[in-house]
Order: C-alpha cells, then structure tokens, then sequence
C-alpha cells in the first residue's frame, strides 16, 4: 500500500481539527463538525478499507519511514509507519468509534458554548491515537503517548470553569507522567543497548538483552527491567493499579470523551503497547508474571468498586478498569491475541454503553444519580435496547461478542502455568460474578423499577424547573451511533473469533514463544463460534453470570431495602470501598502535601535561609561591618596617624632586620 | 675620639626622640612643629658625619639644601596654624579630630 | 656627552622646568597687577601658560633617547617626557573644573594658581630627577605647595584642620625619606641615582635594608598607601573639592616617578627586598581601602579610600619588579589619574555655592536633575570599576598580567576579589542617580558650557580608550625599559 | 557581504541604540520604529547566516580578523561554528519580541529602553561571535551594563536588591575567568581562543582554570548553589528584561562551557565531571520541588528555567560519564545535541513565558498567582498560548521543550541508570508545577471582577506570541536542520573534550 494514502489517515483529522480549532469560530458549527466528521470518516474509510485488505491477506506488513526527525550522533530518528493485521484492527477501532462519537456529539454538545473547539479536540485526539497505533518506533510512540494524553487532560477539563473538572485533568495529567516516567527510562535502557529507536532493532536484540544484567538494583535482567518500565508506562495509560486513579475522576470530561478517550482507545493505548511489544515481553517471565498479577487485581478488585457506586458514568468506568485488567491479564498470560480482541470488542460494547448512559443523561438534563432514574425503559426504547446489548456483551452472555473474548481471556489464564497464573484466575472468575452484578445493578436501576425521577422532578419545577417530566428518546444523531454501535457488540465476536483469536491472525505481529503459547492450545478444541457459544451455557463463568444477574435482581428490584441493610451490616467494608481503598486519600492527603512541604522547606530553608541569607546577603553583610569597624582605626587624631606610622615602619624594619 | 658609630648612635636617637614626639604629644601643635625640625636635624647628622667619613663635600651640601628646605617647611606650618587657630580657637592636638572614620 | 660640559642648546630638554619657573614669577606679577582687579584673568593666564608649556615641551623635551644633565642630577628621558605633559594636561583640566567652584567660594585668587603651578614645578623636578637632591627638593616642593593649597579657604576649619594634619605627617614622612637618603649616601657616597644604581648590588646586607625600609615607607606614605595612608581621606574629605581634585592627580603621576626613579632604578639591586616589602602593603591597600569605601558616606572620603585602593593596585605593579610590571603600573597611574580628574570635575559641578555636594545622597536622582553629569559620572564610575569597555578595564587587565608573569597566584586571587568587593560601591553611586528620586529640590547644577564640554570629553576619553587601549597601553609600554 | 556580515550583526542593533539614544525621548515614535527597523533587520542578516552556513565542517566560518591590541596579540576577531550560530539567531529572533512588546507599555524613558536592548542585542550577538577571548571577554561583561540598568531603572520595588546582586554575582563570576584568561595568554602568548585549547597545561594548572571557568558559567547558567540571583533579577526585571535574560543570558552559561571549559580543561573536566552531574541533578530535582511552590508566576517560571538549565549541564558533562561508563565517547554527543538544543528551546519556550506573563501583569499589575483565577473566561486566545507554552515547558513531544530533554535522558541511560532516572523526574515535578500554575491561573471561574474586566489579546500580543508559538511547534516537530547545523561541531568537540592535554 503506498506511503501517501497512509500518511491521508492520520492527517486528515489532524487538518480537521487545525481548521476547527484555528477558525471554527469563523466558520460555524455546521461547517466544523461537516469538516472534522469529513476528516474522521476518510481515516475510517480507509483503514477499513486497509484491514479489509490485510484481513484476506492481500496485502504484506508495511513498514517505511515517514521523514527524519532528527539525526544525532549518527542515530536516526525517524517518523514512520508500520502497517500491520494489528496496526490495522487498531485503526479501525479508532477511527470507527470515533467517527461515531463525532457524530453523538453533534445531539449531545448542542447547545454547548465549546462546541467548535471540541469538535478540534476529539480529532486531534483521533490524529495522535492514529500516530501512536501507526508508529514504527519508539519516539514516536512517545509522541502519540504524550499527544493523546494532552487532549485527554484537555477534554477532562473542557468544562474549564469547574473546579472538579480542572482537578480531575491535573490529577490525570500528573499519574499518567508517573507512568511515562517509567515509559522513557524504558525506552531509554532499550536505546543505550541497540543504539536505535526502531521496533525492529529493539525486537531484533530481544533474545540477546535477556541475558543481560543491568547494574541497578544490586543486578537485574535488563530485558525485565525494560519491559516492566514500559509496562509502568502502561499501566499509566490503561489506568492499571495504583495508576487507575484518575480513570474515575476523568468522568468529569463530556460521556462523548467517556466514550472515545476513556474507554474505547486512549485507555487500551497500554494494551495495544504491550501486544505490540510482545517479542520483547515474552523474553522476560518476570515482567509478565508482573503484568499478569497486576492485571487480574485490576480486574476484581476495581469492578468490585464498580458495585457501590450510584452514578451511572462512575460505574461504567470503574467497569472499563475492570474490563482493563481483563486484557492486561490477557498480555500477561501471553495470550495476546486474546486481549487486543476483548479489546476491541470491549471498545465496540463499552462505547455503546457510555454513549447510552449518555443518552439518559442528556434525557434526564444532565442528571447522572442512578438513585433518581428507574423506568426509563419504556420512555427510550432504543437507549435501553441497546444499552441492554452493550450490557450482556459486557457480562459475557454466549454469542456476544464479549463472551467470545472474555471467556478466552478466562480461559486461557486458567491454562497458563506462569507465576501467578492461579491468584490471576481466581480473580477473574471472581471478576465474571462482579462484573454482572454491577452490570445488570445498573440496567436495572435505571431502565426499570420504579420511576424514581418523577419526584425529582416535582424538586425541579418546584422551583421553576426545566420542561418535561417524562424523559424523551433522543434524536437520530445520537441514536443512530447507539445502534451502529449495537450491531458490533452482538456479532463482531462470532464472526471474527475463528479467525482472530484461534486463526494466528496477527502472524509475525504478535510473536509468542511456543511453550507459552496458551492460545494454540485451546485452538485445537475450537470447532467453530456457533458451538463455542453453546458450550459457553455449561461453563462456569456462565453460572456466574446467572449468579450475578440474580443478586442485582434480588438487592435491585425486589429487595431494594436488603442492599441498606448490606451496607449497614458491612459498614466496615462498605468504608473501604466508599475510599476507593485509599488511594485517593494516600495521593491528596500524604504525597501531594508531602511535596509541597519539601518544596516550601527547600525554598524557605535552603534557598532563602542558607544559599542568600547566609552566603550571600550574609557576605556582604559581613564586609560592610568589617568596613564599619575598620574606619574607627581611623581616628581622627593625629597621633594615632603618626602612631600607625611608626607601627609601620618598625613592623617592616623588625622583619627585614630578622632575615638580614 | 668620636667615631663615626657614635654619632650615627645619636643621630638615631635624635631621630626616635622626634618620632616619638611626634605621636606620644597630645598637647600642643608647636611641639609638633618643633620634633619635624628636630628630625629634620638627624637627617643632617647622618649626612654630615657621612661626608666627614667619605671626604666628599656633597653630603653637607645636600644638609645646606635640607636646612633651607626645612626653613619653608616651617614658615608654611606656621601660616597652617595661624589660620587653624583662627578657625579653632585653639592649637591642642586633641581638638583636632572632626575629621575620622 | 659629557655632563659638565654646558650648552645652552644642551639645556633644551630641561625647558619645561625653566620654562615653568620663569612662567611662575610671571603669572605672581600679572596676578599684583591686573589680578587683582580681575579675578579669573589670571587662571586664563595659568590655562594659556600651561597651553604654552606643553608646546614648548613637544619642541624641546621629545627626547628619543635618556638625556642626562645638570651635572647627573637631572635626566630627561620619553617617560619624562609623557608624563610631563600628562602633569600639564591634568594640572590644566583641574583649573578648569575648578573655575566656578573657586568663583562660588570667593577664593578665586591669583595666589591659587601660582601653588598649582609651583606643584607642578615640583612635579617636574621629580619626574627627571636623577639624584637623591632632585629627588628631595622636588618631592618638598610638591609637597609644599600643595599643603598650602590645602589650608587656601581660610574661612574652611575642616580644611586648616586637614592642612595641618597634611603638614605634620608629611614632614615626617620627608624626614623618614631623608634618613633613608643619608644612609644610602653613606653606603655608596653619592647621591646619583645612576652610580647608586651601580654601587647597590648586595640585596640583603643590613644597611641596604634599612635604607630601603625608611625610603619605601616614605613612598608609601607619599602615595597612601596603607598602613601610611591615614592623612589620605582625611586631606581628601577636608580639603576644598578643587583641591582635592588637584592632589587626587597630577602629584600621582609625580609620585609614580618617585618610586620609578628612586626604587626601581636607583635600588634596582635591592628590588628584592622592596618588591617584599611592598607585597604587603599593596595587599593591605587593596583590602582597607575597598572595604572601608563601603562604609563611607561622603563621596570625596569614599573616593580617598578608592583611592588607596588603586594605589594598591599601582604598588601591585610595582611588586612584579619587572619592567613590564612599571609599564602597567605607569599605565594604571595614567588611567587612574584620566577617571578621578573626571569624578572629582563631576563632584565639583554638582555642587553650588553653599551646597559642597560632597554627601553620596545628594547624587540621588541626579540623573533627572542633569542627565549628562549623571552619564559621566555612571562611566567613570563604571571605569574605576573595572567593567569593559571602559578604560579602567585594561589598566587592571594589566596588573594581572605582569602578578601572573611573576607567577603571583594568591595576589591575582585578592586583586581579583577586591575588584568585585570594590564594585560595589561605584554600583552604589550609579544606583543613587538613576535609581533612586531626589528627596529634597537641590541646586541645579553648573552650566557653563565649557566646562561641561570639558567634562564630556573626558568621560568620551574613558569609553574611547576603553574600546581602542592599544595607543596608550603601547605608549607605556615603549617608554619603560 | 560575508566578510562583515557577522561584524555586521553586532555593530547594526549597537549603532541603531545610540541613534535612538540620541533622537531621546522627544522623537520617541522614530525611536521606536527604528528600534523594530534594526531588530528585524538584524535577524534578516541571520538568513543568510543560516543559509550560507557550511554544515559539513566544525571550523569557524564568516571568520573576521582585525588587529586590536597588536602589542598582547589580541584581534577583533569574529567567526561562528555550529555551537555559536544557533545561538546568535536565537538571540537576533528573541530581541524582536522584546521591543515589540514595549511599545506601548513601557512609558518611562522609552528611548533609553529601547536603545539598552539593542546594544544588549549587539553585544550579546558579540559575545557568541567573538573567537578571541579578550574580545569574549570584553562582550561578556560590557553586557552587564545595560542590563544592570535596565533592571535598575525600569524594575519593580525590589529592583535595586535584585540588580546589584545580579551584577556582583555575575562580576564575581567573570573576573575569575578573566584571571584564567589571562594566565593562559601569559603561557602560550595570545588570545586566541584556538590557541588556548591548543595548549598543553599540567592537571593542576587545569584544575585551577577549570575552578575559575565553574564560577564564571555556573553562576551565568545558573547552577544550584549559585542560583539565588536568578529568581530576584527575573521577578524584579520588566518584561523585556526577563525575556532577554531567560532566553539569552542564561545560554552564555551552557556556551562557556562548551567553548572553553571542556576544550581548554579537559582532563580536569573528567576528573570533576561529577560535581557538575549531581549539581546539575540537584538542579533538576531540588529547584523542581522549589518551584512547586511559588507564589508569584514570574519566580515560578524563573525557578523552572533553573531546572531546565540543569538538563544543559547535565547534558554537556555526560560525555565523561560515558566515557567513565562504556570506556568510549558513543552517545556523547547526542548529549551535548540536547543541551544545545535545550538551550535554544528554552529560550524560546522561557521567553514566551515571560512575555505571557507580561500581559497579564500589563493588565492586572499583579504577578501574583493568587491574584487570578479563570483568566481563560475573558482572554480566551491568551489562554491557548498560554497553554501551548505551559505544555511545551513541560516537554510534551512535538513541541522544542521535548527534544533536548529527550535526548539528554537517552544518553544520559549510557553513562548511568539513576543519572536518566532522576533527570526524567523533571516528566513529573515540570509537569506539577507548571500545570499547576495553569490550573490556578488560566483554569477555573473567573477569580475576581478585575479578571472579569480583562480583554483578550490586542494585534501586538497576538502577533508576537503566535511567531514564537510557530517556532515552538517547527523546532518541536521538525529538529532535523538544527542539528544539522550542529553536528560537526559538536562531534569535534567531542573529541577535544576527551583529549589528553597534559604535556608529557
């Protein structure tokens, strides 16, 4: 495939947001989101079209410089693409849903001041996560990293003049440079070895560097040291234990943003990182033993979270942790193929599910409390139909697409015989429980039961309120995203399982050591998705599922005052999860103060106190009162002259005398 | 027999007692004035006796020079210490010391 | 040539004294008669009998080679004759700066003139002195002339109080000279500086020591250099501003010559035991003057003191003992004496009658009251220094370079030191004008055109042999070796 | 043309500041223009600098040689290699916002302004040029006047604390190497500034001139300890001052050492390499946690440029760590590309700093964070500068504040884990206190009713902040010609910093 047609995908919504950001306001609202939409959908066509291609094989891996970047010490940098089945299943996950989250968002910021200037980010944002997917090297992948970062960090905090927005986008920014810390050392370590930034090199000197110790640490394997840093980048990124932290608060960016940044892509830019590194993780047990653990925690003990919570946005989110961990336990596992394809079925339901909640919550003006819906189900059909679908794809019910991937995941940890393999089981089979529980907690709260809003709205015109009192379905534009997203959901899992996930589909992309390689195992009894999903009823996973969708129905519907009286006999438990398990408290109580106190200390003490007011001021002090006493020498009598004189005289005849 | 040691002794000693002077009065400036001539005297000695001892004549030349000089040198001191004590009032080395520090 | 022998035409390179001498007894009649009747006729007639002066010197004195005459008492050499017309030129500029300030205090007298000139005289006689006599005679004459122009307001209790302390310790200090003097007669039996040169050769024996010791301790006391330098800021802050002007230059150069003449080559055998002694004494210098200027807050007092501290850094010059170590120390004098004729002009046409201008607060806000003296005095200050691309720059330049031919690490070190510390009490002048505001309305300062051209052409002279030193730093160089 | 060209770039600005000084207050309009006149026309001199630059040789080119002070061999003598050209164009570039930005703020004696700057201009672009030492030297310090001027005269309350301790720590500085200087001419007998790199010295005659060189260029840099000028003189400058000074004086720093610490020391160099490593780590890490915490935005950014420097340091003095490390000199030079290219960035990136922060304080009068608050509600074309800057000083790729910082810390992984380690907390602690700043400032509901009163931008403003925002964001995407320009020289000087100079 020719460079000038890639270089259009990433491009495109780049001009598109330049022009958005730079004269939006001249041009309008209709021509904005007409050009960035134009933008978006030319990258989707394509990539499509390119996937298309390389999923029949047409067409060989690409990979070829762009421009170079920068030359130094004989190193070149360059910016360049490589093209592969991964690159490619990449690309089109982005750019789809972005292109249906550009078109939500025309219904959802309609009457939103910002509008142009969101249009220009959410496309310079499709632009950076397209350069990171595409790159072929390591700053670059630096470079998107960091690009679709800085749009998140500005999209969190689009509505600039809340405190709690412009908290959260700080606090995403900042954890997500922890991680990039370790990113960077990690390129760094891999570039002091193999002189270049290119993939290739860096894969090429894999099985070499693992036999090379770095004198760190009193000696570690430098392969797992690189690998474990990247990983730290990763766990930035794809909000991994104790990085997750501003996953949550991010919620406060526009349910579009939700959508695209914090569930669909940018969050999974980890995953996509790690898969793509796999010929330098398989190398390193440790760093995936690592991996592994970190991952299955994520996905327990976050989705566990996801149970208490009542805001509909929060629980989604806490879900994407949740759902995160699935994949990253995947990597860990070495089945990587299995977590780029829960990815990518995860972004399809996970989308539709934000955009649905979306939906409700511009149906409820802006009201995102669970605890004030209930019933809405009859006012929006489309909205809870396919919020349904995204929901019994998120729980793994048989021929949904996310039974396909996330049972595997399951499936294939249980099989892995790595260090940890077993703690990481349990968890997620824990997970599965968890997952329905919350899943089905929210469907129920808010599409069923009793129609908690209208009370609320009796709050509402009480004092002048806004207009109607039953919620309305929403207009094409949003609704038509929903379903788009709906179809996927359903059946992207049972048509691309086969060939995905048992078909070696990402061939040399992915490079998996055969005595890991989970994968190969279950596809020898992989006989077909039909019967997949037939055995999918008898599995255990399955029996959790049911469990879950019982316990909501119990504590949702039927019992409501049971979950109170939960809280109350567990209030010990309840405490810890109401504290996120503390995380957020250790961060803003301990180590923000914590640092502010060192600066101050350092500045008032150090700066002010030792460097200028003893040195410096202290100097000069000291030679203006050496002055002051000096000049009293001086004292005005004429003897004294003649004495000092004669002082003189004699001080230099004695010592000449002396030597004489 | 007066050696040329023995008057280079007194010379020195002329010498000291007008340095002294010079810094232990802290009376009047007269004597200040009076202890210039006197070192001024010791010098002369020293030249004298040495020339006396060379046999050359320009030692005591310089001394006719060193007087004359020294006849000025005391003229203007005086005149310095009319006008000082028409300001002043007075001539005690202990009222000269408005300037210091 | 034989020295006995001579000619009125071998006279030639001593016209600058003759000449002086004969002009001294002219301007004492023209002041009895006219004089009188005009004040200010005569310091015309002073300016255009200097004129005069450095003309006749250029005809006569341009010697290209040493001259000696006056049966050896006298040498006439290119030193001689640079820094002759050095001693005109400042002699000349300071009448002229002090013009209005002598007008303001109805001390504009002939008589004033007359002892500016009579210190010049003496100054000559010193620069070409070749013999303890000169030497002597010279250095009182000088000295002499200069008391009394101390002591010239009679209405002036600081001044008189200044005079007399003048008076005192320098007479005993040409006491000390002359108790050197007669011991260095008595080693060698002559008072030729050449065949003293000659006789002197055993450094260390104990009557070279002692003659040495009592003629460097009258130098440095001529100088003011510290511990000898008491009489320095008390003369500077007591005497009329105008005075102080005159002996803050011209007898510099004099008293360079002094040390050249009677050190350098009179007891070039001893320079051993000289340059010792005047290692201390430089670094004392260096270290009392920059320090005590900090705590100063009268400016002439402060200048005394900054005063003391290029001395040390003349003495420094001196303290390398080689010829290119005079050359800077030459070089040093000159700069120094070009930048000071500059400071004290400024300080004089700041003040007014009744107003001396002499407390560093009443420099604040200068610039507003008279932009160009504040620029004046902002560059000279800026030159004393040491800050490119003013001229002061080179003359420490220098002074360096000869301490790190003689491998003088730990004198670079505190010459390198003091500059900084000294620094900052010109900063502090040029803070005063341009950063602070006037408290009070003070006087305007003076106008007269000519003057004020005078003063910008001497602060031009600063930037301009700051930017192109290579000129005079050659002079000095070709005319020391 | 090439003959004078560079004589050319100093004398031009230097000649137009007298004349503006001249024309005085009185025909300030024409002041004015001509001051823009000369700034513009000096960086267009800069073009075909640039262009006719041969980028395949470190030897100096555009070479001018007058005689000056025949007598001590020293020549006004000018030339530019890699190392020395960026910096001249930087300096060239970064005047022009300073004037344009005065034009209608500075209302005290603006033709004085405007003529300090231009001289400023020429001398900078001097010192950079000059291949002679005294003639470096004599730039060097001849600059501090009008700066100390500047800040004097045109400074806020504190102004006259703040000059005076600049001006003496910076003299302080200077006069050492002057001493260093001069004892060099004293043993090879001329100024030349190849001439002292081609002379052999004994270590200990290396270890005393590398002392007085640390002085000289650490306090010029600033490296912790002798940093605490910085803060004052930038929060005490106006506007003007703080950019020129950010953006240009600090460089002097990072270019005396690459131009005579390591060429002329160099086996002193590897023996305190260390000092200046941890100095430099100290700088990144102790003032990042410093400036966290500043109240007033100007100190803040001021502390941020120290932190920055840190990486020019760190960067340059890495070549002996590899060197200790790996036993060879590869990657070295990709630390000393970082430095250079973090110092022009940092110029860049600082002085657009500063120029945000004039705007507001044009406005408000205050410099206090705590003054503002949701500024973005009422100028929100400055609040995307802002931003883009902000972001840009905290190294985001793309944009120039990435690629020195990048590069350091690669090679910085060669001579040592914990040196790249530490030196990439600056991801972090830049990225706190910066952003933070931004979150108080820019972010928010409008703070109080004088914010509310602000207005946006005007042309001036605008268009200043935008050519700066475009260089930003070349450089950042596209570093390539840069250190082109670059690379033979840094490699050369790669290798005199490694060579042995003790006589055998």
């Amino acid at each position: 495939m020719n460079p000038q047609l890639l270089l259009a995908i990433p491009l495109a919504p780049l001009i598109a947001a330049v022009i958005a950001g730079l004269f939006g306001r001249y041009i309008g609202r209709v021509a904005t989101h007409s050009i960035t939409i134009a933008g978006v959908a030319l990258a989707c066509g394509l990539s499509l079209y390119m996937t298309w291609l390389s999923y029949w094989g047409h067409v060989p891996s690409f990979n070829g410089p762009v421009y170079t970047w920068l030359v130094s010490d004989g190193v070149h940098m360059q910016v360049g693409f490589l093209i592969d089945r991964l690159t490619t299943l990449m690309m089109s996950v982005v750019t789809f849903v972005s292109l249906c989250v550009h078109v939500y968002t025309i219904g959802y910021m309609r009457d939103d001041p910002g509008y142009t200037r969101f249009f220009s980010y959410i496309s310079l944002f499709t632009f950076g996560m397209l350069m990171l997917v595409m790159a072929n090297n390591f700053m670059q992948l630096f470079f998107g990293w960091e690009a679709v970062g800085v749009v998140s960090y500005l999209l969190i905090g689009f509505w600039y003049t809340r405190p709690s927005a412009i908290f959260a986008n700080l606090k995403a920014f900042l954890v997500n440079r922890v991680g990039d810390l370790g990113f960077i050392i990690g390129i760094a370590a891999l570039f002091s070895y193999t002189h270049s930034l290119s993939y290739q090199a860096a894969f090429a000197a894999a099985p070499h560097l693992a036999h090379q110790t770095l004198p760190v640490f009193g000696g570690v394997n430098a392969l797992t040291l690189i690998c474990i840093c990247l990983f730290i980048g990763a766990m930035g990124k794809s909000a991994q234990v104790p990085l997750h932290v501003w996953l949550p608060d991010s919620m406060e960016g526009p349910t579009p943003i939700s959508a695209l940044i914090h569930a669909a892509t940018m969050v999974t830019a980890g995953v996509y990182m790690v898969a793509r590194m796999s010929p330098l993780f398989e190398y390193s047990s440790t760093a995936l033993s690592f991996v592994l653990v970190i991952g299955a925690t994520n996905a327990l003990f976050m989705g566990i979270l996801g149970v208490i919570n009542n805001d509909i946005k929060r629980v989604i989110a806490y879900s994407t942790l949740s759902q995160l961990g699935y994949m990253v336990a995947a990597l860990g596992a070495s089945a990587y193929a299995a977590g780029i394809f829960h990815l990518m079925t995860h972004a399809c339901f996970k989308a539709l599910l934000f955009l649905a909640a979306g939906s409700v919550i511009i149906a409820m003006h802006h009201e995102q409390d669970m605890r004030k819906m209930g019933g809405l189900g009859k006012y929006m059909p489309i909205t809870a139909a396919t919020c349904w679908i995204g929901g019994l794809s998120l729980v793994a019910f048989p021929f949904f697409s996310g039974y396909y991937s996330k049972d595997a995941i399951i499936e294939a940890v249980g099989l892995s015989h790595r260090w940890g393999s077993t703690y990481a089981y349990w968890c997620l089979l824990l997970g599965a429980y968890v997952t329905s529980l919350y899943t089905f907690r929210l469907l129920f709260m808010t599409f069923h039961g009793e129609e908690r809003f209208r009370n609320v709205h009796a709050e509402h015109d009480a004092h002048g309120g806004h207009g109607a009192h039953e919620p309305r379905e929403n207009s094409l534009v949003v609704t038509l995203p929903l379903i788009a997203l709906a179809i996927p959901s359903v059946i992207l899992g049972y048509f691309t399982v086969g060939k995905v996930l048992y078909g070696n589909y990402f061939g040399r992309a992915i490079m998996v050591l055969p005595q890991h390689n989970v994968l190969a195992r279950m596809a020898r009894d992989f006989h077909g998705p039909f019967e997949l999903g037939l055995r999918g009823f008898l599995s255990v996973p399955f029996a959790l599922v049911v469990a879950g969708l019982v316990t909501a129905w119990l504590f949702v519907l039927k019992r409501p005052q049971w979950a109170d009286a939960a809280a109350v006999k567990f209030a010990w438990l309840k405490r810890i999860l109401d504290q996120k398990y503390y995380f957020d408290w250790f961060n803003e109580r301990l180590l923000a103060p914590l640092a502010r106190g060192v600066g101050f200390g350092l500045w008032k003490v150090g700066d002010q106190g030792l460097i200028d007011g003893a040195l410096v001021n202290g100097t000069a002090k000291s030679v203006g009162g050496i002055g002051g006493v000096v000049r009293r020498v001086q004292s005005g009598y004429l003897y004294s002259y003649a004495f000092w004189i004669v002082i003189g005289l004699a001080a230099l005849l004695g010592w000449f005398m002396l030597r004489a | 027999m007066i050696t040329l040691g023995d008057i280079l002794t007194l010379s020195a000693i002329l010498f000291a007692l007008a340095v002294a002077g010079i810094f232990l009065n802290r009376k009047n400036v007269i004597l200040l004035l009076m202890c210039v001539e006197l070192l001024l005297l010791a010098a002369n000695f020293n030249f004298i006796a040495f020339s006396r001892m060379l046999g050359n004549l320009t030692g005591q030349v310089f001394v006719f020079f060193v007087l004359t000089v020294a006849a000025a040198e005391s003229a203007i001191g005086l005149a310095i210490l009319v006008v000082l004590f028409r300001e002043r009032r007075s001539i005690n080395v202990e009222d000269m010391n408005t300037l210091k520090g | 040539m034989s020295e006995s022998m001579m000619t009125l035409h071998s006279l030639g390179p001593a016209v600058p004294e003759i000449y002086l001498a004969g002009a001294i007894c002219l301007v004492l009649l023209f002041e009895a008669f006219v004089g009188v009747k005009r004040p200010g006729a005569t310091g015309t007639l002073a300016l255009l009998v200097l004129a005069v002066g450095a003309g006749l010197t250029v005809a006569f004195a341009d010697v290209t080679h040493r001259v000696v005459l006056f049966d050896g008492a006298y040498v006439a050499d290119p030193l001689a004759f640079v820094l002759k017309l050095a001693g005109f030129l400042s002699v000349a500029v300071a009448l002229l700066y002090s013009r209005a300030y002598l007008r303001n205090r109805e001390i504009l007298k002939g008589e004033y003139y007359v002892l500016a000139l009579t210190a010049l005289l003496g100054i000559f006689v010193l620069i070409s002195a070749n013999s303890l006599l000169t030497v002597y005679l010279g250095v009182e004459l000088l000295a002499l002339s200069v008391y009394s122009m101390v002591a010239f307001d009679r209405e002036s209790g600081v001044a008189a109080e200044a005079a007399m302390k003048y008076f005192v310790l320098g007479a005993l200090a040409s006491g000390i000279l002359l108790y050197g003097m007669s011991i260095v007669y008595g080693l060698t039996g002559t008072l030729n500086l050449d065949r003293i040169a000659a006789a002197v050769s055993a450094p260390d024996s104990l009557g070279v020591v002692l003659a040495v010791t009592f003629i460097v301790v009258a130098v440095a006391f001529k100088l003011g250099a510290v511990p000898f330098h008491m009489w320095l800021p008390d003369v500077y802050e007591g005497a009329p501003t105008s005075v102080t002007l005159f002996i803050g230059t011209a007898p510099k150069i004099a008293y360079f010559a002094l040390v050249l003449r009677l050190l350098a080559h009179g007891l070039a055998g001893a320079s051993v035991d000289w340059t010792r002694m005047l290692m201390p004494i430089a670094v004392l210098s260096l270290v009392v003057g920059n320090v005590v200027a900090i705590a100063q807050t009268n400016i002439k007092r402060m200048l005394a003191y900054s005063t003391i501290s290029h001395v040390g850094f003349i003495v420094l010059g001196f303290v390398a003992g080689t010829a290119s170590g005079y050359a800077a120390a030459l070089y040093y004098t000159l700069v120094y004496v070009l930048v000071s004729l500059g400071s004290f002009g400024v300080v004089l046409l700041a003040s007014r009658k009744g107003f001396e201008a002499d407390q560093l607060s009443d420099y604040k806000g200068l610039y507003r009251r008279d932009p160009l003296l504040a620029l004046a005095m902002a560059m000279l200050m800026f030159s004393f220094a040491g800050v490119p691309p003013f001229v002061g720059f080179w003359a420490k330049l220098r002074i360096i370079q000869v301490l790190w031919e003689s491998s003088h690490l730990w004198l670079v070190i505190i010459a390198v030191i003091m500059s900084v510390v000294g620094a900052f009490y010109y900063l502090r002048v040029v803070k005063l004008m341009y950063f602070d505001d006037a408290p009070q309305t003070l006087p305007p300062t003076e106008r007269s055109v000519g003057v004020r051209f005078a003063l910008g052409i001497n602060a031009a002279a600063v930037l301009v042999l700051g930017v192109l030193p290579a000129p005079l730093l050659d002079l000095c160089a070709r005319v020391i070796h | 043309m090439h003959d004078y060209l560079l004589s050319l770039l100093i004398w031009l600005p230097i000649a137009a500041g007298i004349v503006v000084l001249l024309l005085g207050e009185r025909n300030i309009v024409a002041g004015r223009w001509i001051s823009l006149i000369a700034t513009l026309a000096t960086l267009a001199l800069c073009v075909p600098l640039w262009l006719d630059f041969n980028t395949h040789t470190a030897a100096y080119q555009f070479v001018e040689k007058a005689a000056w002070i025949p007598r001590f061999h020293a020549y006004y003598a000018l030339g530019v290699d890699g190392i020395s050209m960026p910096l001249i164009v930087l300096t060239a570039l970064m005047t022009i916002p300073v004037v344009i930005a005065a034009w209608s703020v500075i209302k005290a004696r603006p033709a004085q302004y405007y003529a300090s700057f231009l001289i400023m201009e020429g001398l900078m672009i001097g010192v950079f040029a000059a291949t002679d030492a005294l003639l470096f030297y004599f730039f060097w310090e001849a600059m501090l006047i009008p700066m100390f001027l500047i800040i004097g005269i045109w400074g806020g309350p504190r102004r006259v604390y703040a000059t005076i301790k600049f001006f003496l720590y910076t003299f302080l500085g200077s006069v050492f190497m002057l001493a260093a200087l001069i004892y060099m001419y004293v043993k090879c007998g001329s100024y030349s500034i190849a001439a002292f790199q081609a002379l052999p010295l004994t270590l200990a005659e290396q270890r005393w001139i590398f002392a007085a060189f640390l002085i000289a260029f650490a306090v010029k840099v600033p490296m912790w300890p002798v940093h605490t000028w910085l803060p004052d003189a930038h929060v005490e400058a106006p506007t003007g001052g703080s950019v020129i000074l950010a953006a240009i004086m600090l460089k002097m720093g990072g270019y005396g050492f690459l131009r005579f610490a390591l060429p002329i020391a160099p086996d002193a160099c590897r023996h305190l390499y260390f000092l200046i490593v941890v100095l430099s780590l100290i700088a990144v890490i102790y003032i990042g946690f410093v400036a966290l915490v500043q109240q007033d935005m100007k100190k803040l950014i001021a502390y941020s440029s120290i932190a920055h420097m840190g990486f020019v340091t760190l960067g340059i003095f890495l070549v002996y760590a590899i060197l200790m490390n790996t036993g060879t000199t590869h990657g070295a030079a990709m630390g000393m590309d970082g430095a250079m290219v973090q110092m022009v960035s940092h110029g860049l990136i600082s002085g657009a700093l500063f120029l945000c922060v004039g705007v507001l304080y044009d406005r408000m009068h205050t410099r206090q964070i705590a003054d503002y608050g949701g500024v973005i509600n009422t100028m929100p074309v400055f609040a995307g500068f802002m931003v883009l800057f902000a972001l840009a000083n905290t190294g985001l790729p793309g944009t120039s504040g990435f690629v020195g910082e990048f590069l350091v810390i690669l090679a910085s992984f060669r001579a040592n884990f914990w040196y790249s380690a530490l030196a990439a907390l600056t991801l972090i602690l830049a990225a706190s206190y910066t952003l933070w700043l931004v979150k108080r400032v820019v972010f928010g509901p409008v703070g109080n009713d004088r914010v509310a009163k602000l207005t946006d931008l005007n042309g001036r403003e605008f268009v200043i902040l935008g050519a700066l925002a475009a260089v930003v964001l070349l450089v950042g995407i596209w570093p390539a010609p840069l250190l082109k320009v670059m690379g033979p020289s840094i490699q050369h000087l790669v290798h005199q910093a490694v060579a042995n100079k003790i006589p055998a």
